[in-house]
């Protein structure tokens, strides 16, 4: 009898942890439930869940890793200075694979399954172009930290990179000035970000600039063989080369150019594709003298890009590179904080709409704010190839705006 | 199976082989051969090695292409003909290796040879009618393998896969038969079981066949033709060509 | 009715295996899985399309081709055009210099609709595309390669290059296909808005149908005696061309069926998806297809699936577990495949799956037998 | 005039790049035409072979420039030494444990030397990791030479050039002129019959298949000077060197530098007159519509049944 009672005891307080834990499972999201999540998001009193999504694998790896850096980096930094609402943030990272059906399929898992409240993420337009869809159907939050094409504005998306006139028009304006050019061959890889921007290049070097273009081209992703263009520019003798190679093809460009006997003696070439990390496998001594066209150089020299580089060398390592997409992705989570802040809710609709105006004193470029239009105001530079691989920035323009859909450009 | 040659003048020759040569990077394997073959003979070719009989065989079943000369079958010209028109002219060929489907039963065997569901869409459609199976069975009989039509072929001996072999090219009933070596690897006695056959198929179709054993081809040929390098050394009744001298000297002289 | 289930879905074995798929992907994943995991399985099953063809292209016919995304690619591009136009109507695309053409020919200055892009308004045209389109090439190309007595290795190497120059083809003229992006942001099919769960869900049965409808009539040809043909072409075609068959209509026969089940499976997968991109034309997916029907064992219709099934699930699993041991998997998966199981799962249940039914019957005999002792 | 000189240098410079891009790919088509057309065997690792070349010399600037850097500008020398013998070696290594296994099944070689070259990129990328990187080049590599005003010849290419010529040289004398070479072709015209005559085939199959890799191990180690080096390189090379060597017909080393030939020279001039994309694809497809018509590749013995 004792036995049995004590058996039937013990029975029942098993059910009654396994229920309470059951209700707890399953009241857990509503539970917590306060005025900083409406929405069912992963967010408890002590945490949040924010999304990781790049390629950790597969050929786009090689561009992605730096920006997967800078945005753990952010996180922590955010994390040990207390989080955000008092949350520590919690990243669930998904691997894209260089494969956009995957870049779609993992970023649904992300905003259905597990609820994050924010995605940093993507990479290449085409990735971006694979979740697009989900992210305005599921109503998610993506940081997307590319410089690309523009022509895109989407309410579930903020652009920390620069949309292509950001990127262009100053740099074009500069190069006609200071270097009296006025004849351009424009090279691109063959895809929609080099197209696009070529196109913007040669409505203003034609209609603004009143130069010419005496030459495009487009070879396709991962060609090594860059000899005819090559004659074909000495043929045509351009004042500026203004090119957007990508990815393998650009180490093979660099160097047969190099090999070529065209250098920065005796030609000037202006691209909109190279930072420090594609430095790293042209070699700089390739390139020296060249000019590229971004938004920040590891080389800035200001308080805040100090602080970022130390902090992101001691933790990769001193042989660490930053480009300008890795220092774009690393504002991604502090433009998310604020803006959270701001709305004081993680819900994605009230973060959207405290974004527009937030501004960021402390970025490593120097101070960014959040467009109506969910891009980015931020000066473009213009950096010298140095032959230790790094830029010399030799021209800073004003904050100029983000224009995703510029008027006759398009 | 005559009636079906009433119609055909029966002194001509069914297959008529005019100048035919072939040569390979300069190598001349068949040089201008001349060859007519007449309704119901057996017509055995024989010639040491590298002659140019399997040749000759390939050519006129379009395995190998001519360089230059005719090869008319029934006044119908074969030489730029694909090979399964060729078939379906009424050319059977026998390889020297029995060529045979090995993990195919005898039957199935026979019935993938059966003139029927040669089109795309008539293999997809054919059905095991009981014409077919009456034909197949037919032919087994004919062929002495009766008792094993449901033995996977691949378990047959070597004589007995020389004996399906025939088998599937009787299920096409075709007017001119080539054979290449029919006895090779037979005992004594598929010998002569397969000289019996010989005799009865040729009995409506012309035969032409290549054998190196003289017994054997003593036992079936109508006519003998002799090849060397490529040509017609000599040709005629088995004794005129064991006789002739040439023919000696090219056997013997090596 | 029985009898002809027996013949033609290769006896009562194969037709319990048929029913046992049947109910694993009809019935067992819908009740398991949630609407997000099911969306996946029906990714993965609109590569079975593929696999099933190449198990009968490659494993009955011989022809082992290396550029079967071409016409999975194709198919899915024929129904995304359809959808890409249905999503583009001049109200919702308002904000482009030319409203009511796709997004992406805006982006590249094109003013007007093409005159490929035409026919594309209409359904009727755009299904009978799906697979005409990819059915036609692959006439063509059969017809010239085999024909002309194209080896094994020189097809496979061929298919290969079309389907590299499909993909720069495709990739360097964006403004006709939306370029590496790829044709995105579909929406609805005749007005029915595919992006909601239950459309999924109804896309994935429709799938689901689809893939068994195809395997039938696989099963269907391997148990006619064109089957039988095929096999008999792959080991001694020299015999059965001396027999009076035109041994390349039959290959370009499969090979066409090979390439309609790709098309189909490329079409379902824009469908459910909901986009289709240039990276599903390339040589990598091709090979990676030819990976799943290998794993699965090139001779079963039903092994493609599974081997499908399972060689993506693992992908999944494993890429995102151990990112690194992902590409040495899947390497050695295929060396060990090719090496030691040369017909896959299918080989070795084939060889293993009797032995352990009979074993359970002989226990489950055994029980019986105890159990009437007294 | 001047116009006429100058156009007269452009075209020898294009005429120039015409021969190194046919250098290019002859370079990685050779390796591939020795053990497609003299064993039958389809590696479809070859573009990985190419990889260890080229991470080899990777390997090799870094340790001259740490331990000799007197030596730098002669390093690139050991480099296509011992690329070659890294690569063989490891090629040697796969004939055995892969490759012996797999006679007779060809299409089979094809799928399992492509789970290989998967397993040797994620190899590559876990020692050297996903980045590109650059071996430092001496020097005399650099550049170009100046023949006139409006001439530049790059050095790069002349060193490919030449490379090619030496090895392409040295690879006939091995074949046509060495007893090796000897049983090699023995071997592939009649394996039984070599082996009755006291060949050891299967050594020989081994040190073809080595020897080819091993021809691949160099080309890499040349590539470092025009492109890139990275997991993956290797990859981007293998659907044109295929078609080179079938376009050529495969068992004819002279018909695999007849075709690198005809391709590069197509590539190179459409390249001139329109954009890179459209050359690749028009080059791409007339190589197939040949091919179409043509399925024997240009070069193909009639051989005797």
């Amino acid at each position: 009898m004792h036995s049995t009672s004590r058996g039937i005891t013990r029975r029942w307080a098993l059910g009654a942890v396994a229920l309470s834990l059951l209700t707890a499972s399953v009241m857990a999201p509503r539970a917590w439930a306060d005025d900083a999540n409406t929405t069912g998001l992963a967010v408890t009193p002590s945490e949040v869940t924010v999304g990781q999504l790049h390629s950790a694998t597969g050929t786009m790896a090689i561009s992605e890793t730096g920006s997967i850096q800078a945005e753990r980096l952010a996180i922590e930094q955010i994390n040990a200075q207390g989080g955000v609402l008092g949350r520590q943030i919690k990243i669930i990272q998904e691997d894209g694979a260089s494969d956009w059906p995957t870049f779609a399929e993992k970023a649904r898992k992300l905003l259905v399954n597990d609820k994050v409240a924010t995605v940093f993420g993507c990479w290449t337009s085409a990735s971006r172009k694979a979740v697009l869809p989900v992210f305005e159907q599921q109503n998610g939050l993506l940081y997307y930290p590319t410089f690309y094409e523009g022509l895109e504005q989407s309410k579930n998306v903020i652009y920390t990179g620069q949309e292509a006139t950001q990127q262009i028009l100053a740099s074009l304006d500069w190069i006609a000035k200071t270097k009296g050019a006025k004849s351009f061959y424009l090279i691109g890889s063959d895809y929609i970000w080099p197209r696009t921007s070529m196109k913007i290049a040669r409505k203003h070097i034609e209609n603004v600039l009143h130069g010419e273009v005496v030459g495009e081209d487009y070879y396709p992703l991962g060609n090594t063989q860059f000899g005819s263009l090559i004659n074909k520019v000495k043929l045509k003798k351009p004042d500026v080369v203004f090119a957007a190679v990508v990815g393998g093809s650009n180490v093979a460009f660099y160097k047969q150019l190099k090999a070529a006997g065209v250098t920065s003696a005796k030609q000037t070439l202006l691209t909109l594709s190279v930072t420090e990390d594609e430095l790293l496998g042209i070699g700089g001594e390739n390139m020296a003298g060249f000019y590229a066209s971004m938004k920040y150089f590891q080389s800035l020299d200001n308080p805040n890009n100090q602080a970022f580089v130390a902090a992101f060398k001691a933790k990769y390592g001193p042989n660490a590179v930053i480009g300008d997409v890795t220092q774009a992705a690393y504002l991604g989570p502090w433009l998310w904080k604020a803006a959270v802040e701001k709305a004081g809710s993680f819900d994605v609709d009230k973060v959207v709409a405290a974004s527009p105006g937030i501004e960021l004193k402390t970025a490593p470029e120097g101070y960014v704010k959040i467009h109506e239009n969910h891009h980015l105001w931020s000066k473009t530079r213009i950096g010298e190839v140095q032959p230790d691989g790094q830029f010399k920035v030799v021209y800073e323009s004003d904050l100029i705006e983000p224009n995703p859909f510029p008027k006759g450009y398009q | 199976m005559n009636a079906k040659a009433v119609g055909f003048e029966m002194n001509k020759p069914v297959l008529a082989v005019e100048g035919l040569t072939v040569s390979f990077d300069g190598f001349k394997a068949v040089d201008n051969l001349n060859l007519y073959l007449d309704r119901n003979e057996v017509r055995v070719v024989i010639g040491p090695n590298g002659a140019g009989k399997t040749t000759v065989l390939d050519l006129i079943c379009g395995k190998t292409r001519a360089t230059a000369g005719s090869i008319r079958f029934k006044d119908q010209e074969l030489t730029r003909l694909p090979e399964y028109k060729i078939v379906r002219a009424g050319v059977g060929r026998k390889f020297q290796n029995p060529s045979i489907y090995e993990n195919l039963s005898v039957f199935e065997n026979l019935e993938m040879s059966y003139p029927g569901g040669r089109k795309v869409l008539g293999a997809l459609l054919f059905k095991r009618s009981a014409a077919v199976v009456q034909r197949v069975e037919q032919v087994a009989e004919e062929i002495f393998l009766a008792q094993w039509l449901h033995t996977e072929a691949g378990l047959l001996s070597h004589g007995q896969k020389q004996w399906l072999e025939i088998g599937m090219l009787l299920m096409q009933d075709p007017e001119l038969l080539m054979l290449d070596e029919p006895v090779a690897g037979m005992s004594v006695n598929e010998r002569a079981q397969t000289a019996e056959l010989l005799g009865r198929i040729s009995q409506n179709r012309s035969v032409l066949v290549i054998e190196h054993d003289m017994e054997f081809v003593k036992s079936i040929a109508h006519k003998v033709t002799v090849l060397h390098q490529g040509k017609v050394l000599a040709e005629g009744s088995m004794e005129a060509v064991q006789s002739n001298p040439k023919v000696i000297e090219v056997y013997l002289g090596h | 009715m029985m009898t002809v289930l027996d013949k033609y879905l290769g006896g009562r074995q194969g037709t319990l295996g048929l029913l046992v798929l049947a109910l694993l992907v009809l019935v067992v994943f819908p009740l398991v899985l949630d609407a997000f995991r099911l969306n996946m399985v029906g990714k993965y099953l609109t590569y079975a399309f593929v696999a099933v063809g190449l198990v009968l292209c490659w494993g009955y016919g011989g022809i082992l081709s290396l550029g079967q995304g071409v016409f999975f690619g194709l198919g899915g591009y024929c129904m995304a055009m359809f959808l890409k136009l249905e999503a583009s109507d001049p109200l919702s695309t308002k904000i482009q210099t030319t409203p009511g053409i796709p997004d992406f020919m805006d982006w590249n200055q094109i003013t007007e609709l093409p005159a490929m892009w035409q026919p594309f308004h209409s359904f009727g045209f755009t299904v009978a595309a799906v697979v005409g389109v990819p059915v036609v090439l692959a006439w063509v190309i059969g017809l010239a390669l085999f024909k002309r007595r194209v080896g094994d290795v020189y097809f496979s190497i061929v298919t290969q290059a079309i389907a590299l120059i499909l993909t720069v083809l495709i990739v360097g003229q964006q403004g006709l296909t939306g370029g590496v992006n790829g044709i995105t942001d579909l929406k609805t099919l005749l007005g029915w808005d595919i992006r909601t769960d239950q459309a999924k869900y109804l896309l994935y049965f429709a799938n689901a149908g689809l893939l068994l409808g195809c395997i039938v009539l696989g099963k269907f040809i391997l148990a006619s005696k064109l089957g039988r043909l095929l096999l008999a072409m792959r080991d001694k075609e020299e015999r059965v061309r001396f027999s009076g068959y035109d041994v390349s209509s039959f290959k370009v026969f499969v090979f066409c069926l090979a390439a309609a089940f790709s098309a189909i499976g490329g079409a379902m997968f824009t469908l459910q998806v909901g986009f289709m991109s240039p990276s599903f034309v390339g040589i990598v997916p091709s090979i990676e297809m030819v990976i799943f029907a290998a794993v699965g064992g090139r001779l079963s219709l039903l092994g493609a699936v599974y081997g499908t099934l399972l060689v993506n699930f693992g992908k999944t699993y494993f890429s995102e577990s151990f990112p690194e041991l992902w590409l040495y998997l899947m390497g050695g998966l295929f060396i060990v495949v090719v090496m030691y199981l040369p017909n896959g799962l299918a080989g070795v249940w084939a060889k293993h799956g009797p032995r352990l039914w009979a074993w359970r019957r002989a226990r489950a005999a055994k029980a019986a037998a105890l159990e009437v002792q007294p | 005039m001047a116009w006429l000189t100058e156009f007269g240098a452009i075209a020898a410079m294009q005429a120039f790049n015409g021969l190194s891009v046919f250098c290019v790919l002859l370079l990685m088509a050779l390796g591939l035409a020795i053990i497609f057309g003299q064993m039958g065997v389809i590696n479809m690792a070859h573009g990985e072979f190419l990889t260890v070349g080229a991470y080899t010399t990777y390997v090799l600037s870094g340790l001259t420039l740490h331990y000799a850097p007197s030596l730098q500008p002669y390093y690139f020398f050991l480099a296509i030494v011992v690329a070659f013998v890294i690569a063989g070696a490891l090629g040697w290594l796969v004939e055995w444990a892969m490759i012996s296994r797999l006679y007779h099944r060809p299409l089979d070689t094809l799928l399992a030397t492509w789970g290989l070259s998967l397993v040797m990129q994620q190899a590559l990328r876990s020692i050297f990791g996903a980045r590109e990187v650059s071996a430092e080049l001496p020097e005399w590599l650099m550049g170009s030479f100046s023949l006139t005003d409006a001439i530049d010849i790059p050095r790069n290419g002349l060193f490919t050039v030449a490379v090619t010529l030496l090895l392409t040289g040295g690879l006939f004398l091995l074949l046509f002129r060495s007893r090796w070479g000897l049983h090699v072709r023995a071997t592939m015209q009649n394996r039984v019959m070599s082996r009755a005559v006291g060949i050891d085939t299967r050594r020989v199959d081994r040190m073809t298949f080595a020897l080819g890799c091993g021809v691949a191990g160099v080309a890499g180690a040349v590539f470092t000077t025009i492109g890139s080096t990275g997991p993956t390189a290797g990859s981007l090379y293998i659907v044109d060197t295929f078609l080179t060597v079938v376009f050529g017909g495969a068992a004819s080393l002279l018909g695999t530098i007849a075709s690198a030939f005809a391709i590069a020279q197509t590539q190179s001039i459409s390249e001139f007159f329109m954009s890179g994309s459209m050359a690749k694809v028009l080059t791409l497809s007339a190589v197939i519509l040949i091919l179409l018509l043509r399925p024997q590749g240009l070069f193909a013995s009639k051989v005797r049944k």
